[in-house]
């Protein structure tokens, strides 16, 4: 079991040194799918044996004592983290190459995308702050590359956005690092509460606060977020798919880590209002912008709002509501961008004044689009629903009726901006003008649309089997709430 | 009642997917599921004593399960739902031509059917929640259904949006209940009796969401707007069944919330504006089916008195009401259709003798506007009397007295309209100059199901007793009391006298006012709040982006490290100037030189202006930082330091050559002092939090474990280099692959570059060449 | 800790913010040099005391750990600033120039006027 | 390149570079006793490279190397990243380190460390990345469109 743990990071690295040596595309692809999945297999495996052991995995790299080595831990959290991500990154790939636009083009999509795969493998598992940094690190630079991946010139204005926002974020998370290794000697997550703790409170405040600003940018939360709807709209959608369903929740899962291990505490104010403003100002985004990639893109902040409801409210419920939503969300906002990129390959605009009708030529398309979009909005049946039924369940149960209001009427406000998709995009007359019936893309491109269909059943399923799912996630809560478990699973009691 | 719910939405599935499938067959497809229905829940629901319930644990943690429970209300309602929707969609079959919009409407049909049966059969209040706001969607698509008018797209909207925030109140309600009560079935919560400020909350919040959905006041005028769907669809979403949805809520929640008197004011005071002001506003339509959706708009004030209340008569006779309104209203619905169909219009001004052109037509939905207004021996006679018994019937408490009042001037005006709207369609007018005439005899298709709810309306007021005794059950399992039963004949009494008064008054109001004066308008709307609301959400929300974002990437750098800044004052002044009484001046005069070098530089830095001078500056930063390590007991540090500035400076070097010497100055982009005071900020702030940090150390390091076990268990005597390859090789292993990684994006870089200028250079080629040409 | 490094911290934070404050790409990058190396002063100058080279058998030795990480810090920051200087080459050849630009989306949302999304006749009078 | 070419940088890269790459190598080894290892060892190589630079351009420098500058970087990140996982496979944590002491014939005993292998793969990635910016970023413009690009890579 432990071996395994080490496979999620250790096998796309792998790969990603086989496809800088060989540069042939399909040598490239073979070995991306190889390394990922089996990443995810390894990843389902360690998922397995937590949800039937109800412990914590530990791997001591290099075979050192614990409190010497960088430990890698797979508790609940990380491991439904790695194999939701494992699946993603797994189908993206397969939608990439169906869409032939950005690994036909550079020799070095293969190597930054599985990179990248490694970078959020090693964030969810590392157990250790400082090599925490480094799997950032890991994954902004791979997203650094693969955001500039085309080199236009709307894409190097953007990547430089993105570029220069997440480098001052890397520098204050290192700054942040640092300081808390200057204040406690060490920098394993397992020894840190307790020392933490010990330190003087205005030290404590300093440490925990510059912590949630390095990993709230990464997160996009108010008042940090703004690159990340000026940004992620230029990339193609396969790697927005995987920027807006991952990487933005490393940021939450981070900040769910530090609110529950490193400085624990049952919720925050500061946090609640954070949420609420994040929802709120992200979805107006939504509203006023008139360019489907935009509006999709502000509604990662806005999501992004409610997760950190979750955290700031911190009982058990709320943090396993919080989880639940990270797993409903990440399939739901990724198949969202995947469907845009549908939708551009089939009418080559994704502006609302340009595109209408598409619901008349292709009622299939229309479907993808209307699950995850009132799953985003949180209708029922679907997961959507049940993520912010969790979350508003466990904000009245906290007392927190202020905070509730605005995550009920953000996602008011997501119906009313997909229904603006909806209505300039799906219905009217058909435009740009062509034969009512004909089905464009999804015919010629099924390699897109089915994986496009793929990640939609899945959010299906996370409505279908929210039972068991919730279950699952109550105990990666319980797991949370005591940092004792984690510790005494590290350094062994 | 669950599997027949899934059943509903596998076939609905079909149907949509299946887009080769004939409307017809399709049609069969959905009356077959409806007949099944109908059927299981006769079976299972008449005459039996224990409700036959079905339940799916969705989420247990959450307390969530999807329960129905077949009692006798629900039955009533189940069998509403899909009599009526076997009977509109075998209409449909002939209103609509063939063609997918036929198949895309049946799918649809079937899907909100679906939803709808859900709904009335919903055993606890989250079930009814979920399939509440399927419903909503449902509606929303189905208004929608002919998406190339823009009134049709925006109609759908507003119903959703005003359906789907009422959705939300219901939610907090269902969540409200769930916290304070600890379940939202509703026989337990009957029986729980509950109470407080929090239940109160819930109470309102799930009135409000019974508004919304079935047109209350001031939530009203969604309906009318949704008439811009295709006939069928009106007729059955917004008559017969979804604006039934509130009318449910109301009914199965007023045992439980109906002592409140915010509860019963609400419902009075909304109900009764509703009924008088639906009345108005039915009276001036010119258009057939709005006038008709306006008057259902009246029939559920009606409608919202009477089950809201929760006084037992009153409920029974709002059960009574709610059959007979929807069997009437859909019947006048499909004439009404059918007479646009036959004649392209439902202009009431353009008609005149078109009952003798179309008689059998005209008697039908005579009887039905009969039934409407009231007039005896129809059902509808035969409901609004017992309604009229029960208000006064009860203890008379203020509300009962303005309910009463409402009542009757609701009713009047029911009367007035039904006959206004006969007299339009069916009278001969003279002064209509050029009458539409019927350009082809609607199908039978069309006729046969207007005359099937006529037939029920005049049978269900002719067998009114027997009518009445079945539905006795119903109530019964709504708030568990004894109801005496409707009566063909209720013989002499105030109720009847006042009923008669009603259809007098109403019948000459109808027959004598003129079209002009009825036109004349009175505007109290809440549509003018809705849109405002909706303006405002539109223009504040961009307000709102616009400021904070301003696309600027030094407007976001300046938040970031303005917020950095801000974050550490809020620490420092926790504990001003903690450890400064540590500090030491300086290890000895070479490093207070060394700083010293650093500092110049790197004021300098920022004071040069040529790009060359720069580089090489920062470099000198470098280097003097490397031998700041150096100094400090740090050579592996000070070695790689100046290697990887060299190599800084180099890379720097070769992209600077290319540009120009100078930086140009473009606009700054805020005021120096600004620039100014943000970066002195975080300087300062980061340096103090520094040495407050530095001071505060409790443990020792983990390097002291390092270095016991440096030579002895990795065999090597530098400890440094021990712990990157080995007790944290997988930090380096990380660092190499940024490293790596960040080489392939500059190599990308560079040859997307080439490769653009390429193209382009080959596009200016090709384009001067095809210039040469044609010259 | 000494006064003359908290001095040095200041000063490399403080200049390397207000280069970060720039509209010309090349300066913000020398603002994240400056910004890497006040990191590495900090984190050294905080978390050990001067003294001897960390070899095993010496005495008085600083701590190993600090000077671990940074030298990881050190080459990542390489990285970076590699990277960013290719950006803003790239920058430089779209238009001669390599100020940073405004967001082109933004700034049509906020010059646009409001549209009126609502264009219903109202239905309380108008014939569908 | 900048400025002219130049006899003496052009003499002096002849004989220095094998220098420097040697002292490189020495650099590389004996990192786990004294100050150095692989990354130290790499930039060194790196700044040879540097200097051939500014004596030859990048083309020379693009010449002196048989592989893609990008693809070293691959087999010292495979190195590397092999050398880590191959610990997995006898059952024991990534990185673990193990001492192999095989007798080769005419050698006699040789005694291997892992992280020796870890270490020439950080060696080979860094000569890489430093080989592949300069060629990226040192090509000279005029040139790369008057001759069709030398520094261009070549797709298989």
């Amino acid at each position: 079991m432990n071996a395994l743990l080490g496979l999620p990071l250790a096998l796309p690295l792998l790969g990603a040194a086989l496809t800088i040596v060989f540069r042939s595309s399909s040598v490239q692809r073979a070995i991306s799918f190889v390394s990922l999945l089996g990443a995810l297999g390894a990843s389902i495996g360690v998922l397995v044996h937590l949800a039937i052991e109800d412990d914590i995995v530990v791997s001591r790299l290099g075979g050192w004592p614990a409190a010497v080595s960088i430990t890698l831990v797979g508790d609940r959290l990380s491991a439904l983290m790695l194999v939701i991500a494992g699946a993603l990154l797994v189908i993206v790939l397969a939608f990439a190459i169906g869409q032939r636009a950005a690994d036909e083009r550079s020799p070095f999509y293969h190597p930054a995308y599985l990179v990248l795969a490694a970078g959020i493998g090693q964030a969810f598992l590392s157990g250790d702050l400082f090599n925490l940094f480094v799997a950032f690190e890991l994954l902004l630079m791979a997203s650094y590359v693969l955001l500039t991946l085309e080199g236009t010139d709307a894409q190097v204005r953007s990547g430089t956005t993105y570029v220069v926002l997440n480098v001052v974020e890397s520098m204050v998370l290192l700054t942040a690092v640092g300081l808390v290794f200057a204040a406690t000697g060490t920098v394993s997550m397992a020894e840190l509460p307790e020392r933490l703790a010990e330190l003087p409170d205005g030290v404590q405040t300093g440490l925990h606060l510059l912590l949630l600003v390095a990993f709230g940018i990464k997160a996009a939360v108010f008042p940090l977020f703004f690159w990340l709807p000026d940004a992620y709209p230029t990339a193609p959608s396969s790697v927005t798919a995987v920027f807006a369903g991952l990487l933005t929740k490393v940021g939450i899962y981070c900040m769910i880590r530090v609110e529950t291990l490193l400085f624990p505490g049952q919720g925050s104010t500061l946090l609640l209002w954070i949420a609420g403003l994040t929802m709120l100002i992200g979805v107006f985004g939504a509203v006023s912008h008139v360019e489907m990639k935009r509006i999709l893109s502000f509604h990662i902040v806005s999501q992004i709002g409610y997760m950190v409801m979750g955290i700031g409210i911190g009982t058990e419920l709320a943090l396993a509501a919080t989880v639940f939503y990270l797993v409903h969300h990440i399939p739901v906002k990724a198949s969202l961008f995947l469907v845009q990129g549908l939708v551009e390959r089939e009418t080559g605009s994704t502006a609302l004044d340009d595109v209408g009708g598409l619901a008349r030529r292709s009622g299939p398309l229309a479907v993808l689009f209307l699950v995850p979009a009132l799953s985003l909005a949180g209708l029922p049946p679907f997961s959507g629903f049940l993520a912010k039924f969790g979350l508003a369940r466990a904000g009245f149960d906290a007392g927190q009726h202020v905070v509730v209001v605005a995550a009920l009427l953000a996602s008011l406000f997501t119906l009313v901006s997909m229904t603006k998709i909806w209505m300039a995009m799906f219905w009217g007359d058909p435009y740009p003008d062509v034969a009512e019936g004909r089905v464009g893309v999804l015919r010629h491109h099924p390699l897109m649309s089915s994986t496009t269909a793929l990640v939609i059943v899945g959010t299906v399923a996370v409505a279908l089997v929210a039972g068991p799912l919730f279950d699952y996630c109550t105990g990666a809560a319980a797991q949370l709430i005591d940092p004792g478990i984690y510790r005494a699973a590290v350094l062994g009691s | 009642m669950l599997v027949l719910v899934l059943l509903h939405a596998v076939v609905a599935a079909v149907v949509l997917s299946a887009t080769r499938l004939r409307g017809t067959v399709a049609a069969a497809l959905g009356i077959a599921v409806f007949a099944a229905t109908a059927v299981t829940a006769a079976l299972q629901g008449i005459g039996s004593d224990v409700p036959a319930t079905q339940s799916w644990d969705w989420v247990p943690d959450l307390g969530l399960q999807l329960t129905t429970r077949l009692d006798g209300f629900a039955v009533v309602m189940v069998l509403l739902v899909s009599v009526i929707g076997a009977i509109v969609l075998a209409y449909s079959a002939s209103y609509f031509e063939p063609g997918p919009t036929r198949v895309r409407f049946t799918g649809l049909f079937i899907a909100f059917a679906g939803a709808m049966t859900g709904l009335v059969a919903a055993a606890d209040l989250f079930t009814m929640f979920v399939f509440w706001e399927l419903t909503s969607v449902c509606s929303f698509l189905l208004i929608g259904l002919n998406d190339r008018s823009a009134s049709a797209r925006n109609a759908a909207l507003r119903a959703l949006l005003v359906t789907g925030a009422g959705g939300l109140c219901l939610l907090a309600a269902v969540i409200l209940l769930q916290v304070a009560v600890g379940t939202t079935d509703l026989a337990e919560l009957g029986s729980r009796s509950p109470a407080g400020a929090m239940v109160t909350t819930a109470a309102v919040l799930a009135l409000t969401g019974a508004f919304t959905k079935s047109a209350q006041f001031p939530f009203h005028f969604w309906l009318p707007g949704a008439m811009a769907a295709p006939t069928p669809v009106s007729a059955y979403l917004h008559s017969a069944t979804m604006v039934k949805a509130g009318i449910v809520l109301m009914a199965r929640l007023a045992p439980v919330f109906g002592d409140l008197a915010v509860w019963r004011w609400l419902v009075v005071v909304c109900g009764g504006t509703t009924m008088v002001l639906g009345g108005l506003r039915a009276m001036r339509q010119t258009d057939a089916k709005l006038l008709l959706a306006h008057s259902t708009v009246s029939q559920l004030g009606f409608l919202t008195i009477l089950v809201g209340l929760g006084i037992p008569g009153a409920t029974y006779a709002g059960v009574a009401h709610l059959v007979a309104h929807a069997v009437f209203k859909a019947g006048l619905f499909l004439g009404v259709g059918a007479i646009d169909h036959a004649t392209g219009t439902r202009d009431i001004r353009r008609f005149s003798g078109l009952g003798r052109e179309m008689p059998q037509l005209a008697v039908m939905m005579g009887l039905a506007a009969a039934s409407m207004a009231g007039v005896i021996p129809l059902l509808g006679f035969a409901t609004k009397e017992k309604a009229l018994v029960a208000l006064l019937d009860a203890d008379a408490g203020a509300a009962t007295v303005v309910a009463l009042v409402a009542v009757i001037g609701g009713s009047v005006l029911s009367t007035a309209y039904s006959m206004r709207l006969m007299r339009g369609l069916f009278a001969t007018d003279h002064r209509v100059i050029d009458p539409e005439h019927v350009h082809h005899a609607p199908g039978g298709w069309l006729v046969v199901p207007v005359g099937l709810f006529t037939v029920a309306s005049l049978l269900g007021g002719l067998l009114a007793d027997a009518v009445g005794g079945w539905l006795q059950a119903p109530a019964r399992s709504l708030d568990g009391v004894e109801h005496s039963s409707l009566h063909l004949w209720p013989g002499l009494n105030l109720a009847l006298g006042i009923s008669l008064a009603i259809v007098a008054v109403g019948a000459v109001i109808g027959w004598r006012v003129p079209d002009e004066v009825a036109a004349s308008p009175v505007r109290v709307s809440g549509e003018q709040i809705f849109q405002r609301l909706f303006d405002g959400l539109l223009t504040g929300s961009k307000r709102i982006t616009v400021v904070t974002q301003s696309g600027s990437l030094l407007a976001y750098l300046a938040v970031v490290m303005a917020i950095v800044a801000g974050v550490l004052v809020a620490a420092i002044v926790t504990d001003p100037l903690a450890g400064f009484d540590e500090l030491t001046w300086s290890d000895g005069w070479m490093q207070l030189v060394v700083a010293a070098f650093a500092v110049v530089f790197a004021a300098a830095v920022i004071a040069v202006r040529e790009r060359f001078v720069a580089a090489l500056l920062i470099g000198g930063v470098g280097f003097a930082c490397a031998v700041l390590f150096a100094l400090y007991g740090a050579p592996d540090l000070a070695l790689t330091q100046i290697l990887v500035e060299t190599l800084t400076i180099v890379v720097f070097l070769l992209v600077l050559r290319q540009m120009p010497r100078g930086f140009d100055a473009p606009p700054a982009w805020a005021p120096r002092v600004v620039r100014v005071v943000i970066s002195a900020g975080v300087g300062i702030t980061v340096a103090a939090f520094a040495v407050m940090v530095s001071a505060a150390r409790t443990a020792p390091s983990v390097g002291e474990t390092y270095a016991e076990l440096s030579l002895p268990e990795a065999g090597g005597k530098n400890i440094v280099n021990v712990i990157l390859v080995d007790f944290r090789g997988f930090d380096t292993l990380g660092e190499i692959t940024v490293l790596g990684t960040a080489a392939l994006g500059v190599t990308n870089l560079v040859r997307m570059a080439r490769r653009r200028r390429r193209t382009a250079s080959d596009a200016a080629t090709a384009a001067a060449v095809a210039e040469a040409e044609l010259s | 800790m000494n006064a003359s490094l908290v001095v040095v911290i200041a000063v490399l934070f403080g200049t390397g913010t207000y280069l970060l404050l720039q509209r010309t790409l090349t300066r913000i990058v020398l603002g994240v040099g400056l910004l890497g190396n006040g990191v590495n002063v900090l984190i050294l100058a905080t978390s050990s005391r001067a003294g001897d080279v960390p070899l095993v058998g010496r005495d008085d030795t600083t701590d190993s750990v600090p000077q671990a990480l940074i030298l990881t810090a050190i080459v990542i920051g390489f990285a970076i600033t590699a990277f960013l200087l290719a950006l803003a080459w790239r920058n430089w050849t779209i238009d001669g120039d390599d100020a940073v630009e405004d967001d082109v989306e933004d700034r049509r949302v906020a010059k646009a006027r409001q549209r009126v999304v609502t264009d219903v006749p109202d239905h309380e009078d108008v014939t569908p | 390149m900048i400025g002219r070419r130049s006899t003496i940088l052009d003499q002096v890269d002849r004989m220095l570079f094998p220098l420097i790459v040697a002292v490189a190598i020495y650099v590389t080894f004996r990192g786990h006793n004294a100050p150095g290892g692989g990354f130290a060892g790499g930039l060194i190589t790196g700044a040879a490279f540097v200097l051939r630079f500014l004596s030859g351009g990048a083309l020379r420098v693009r010449r002196s190397v048989v592989t893609h500058p990008t693809t070293l970087i691959g087999i010292g990140l495979f190195v590397a990243v092999a050398t880590a996982v191959s610990p997995l496979f006898v059952g024991d944590a990534l990185l673990e380190s193990t001492i192999w002491i095989p007798d080769v014939p005419l050698v006699g005993e040789v005694k291997l460390v892992s992280s020796t292998f870890f270490d020439i793969g950080v060696y080979l990635l860094v000569v890489g990345v430093i080989l592949t910016v300069i060629v990226a970023l040192g090509a000279d413009p005029l040139h790369a469109e008057l001759m069709g690009d030398g520094s261009e890579e070549v797709e298989p």
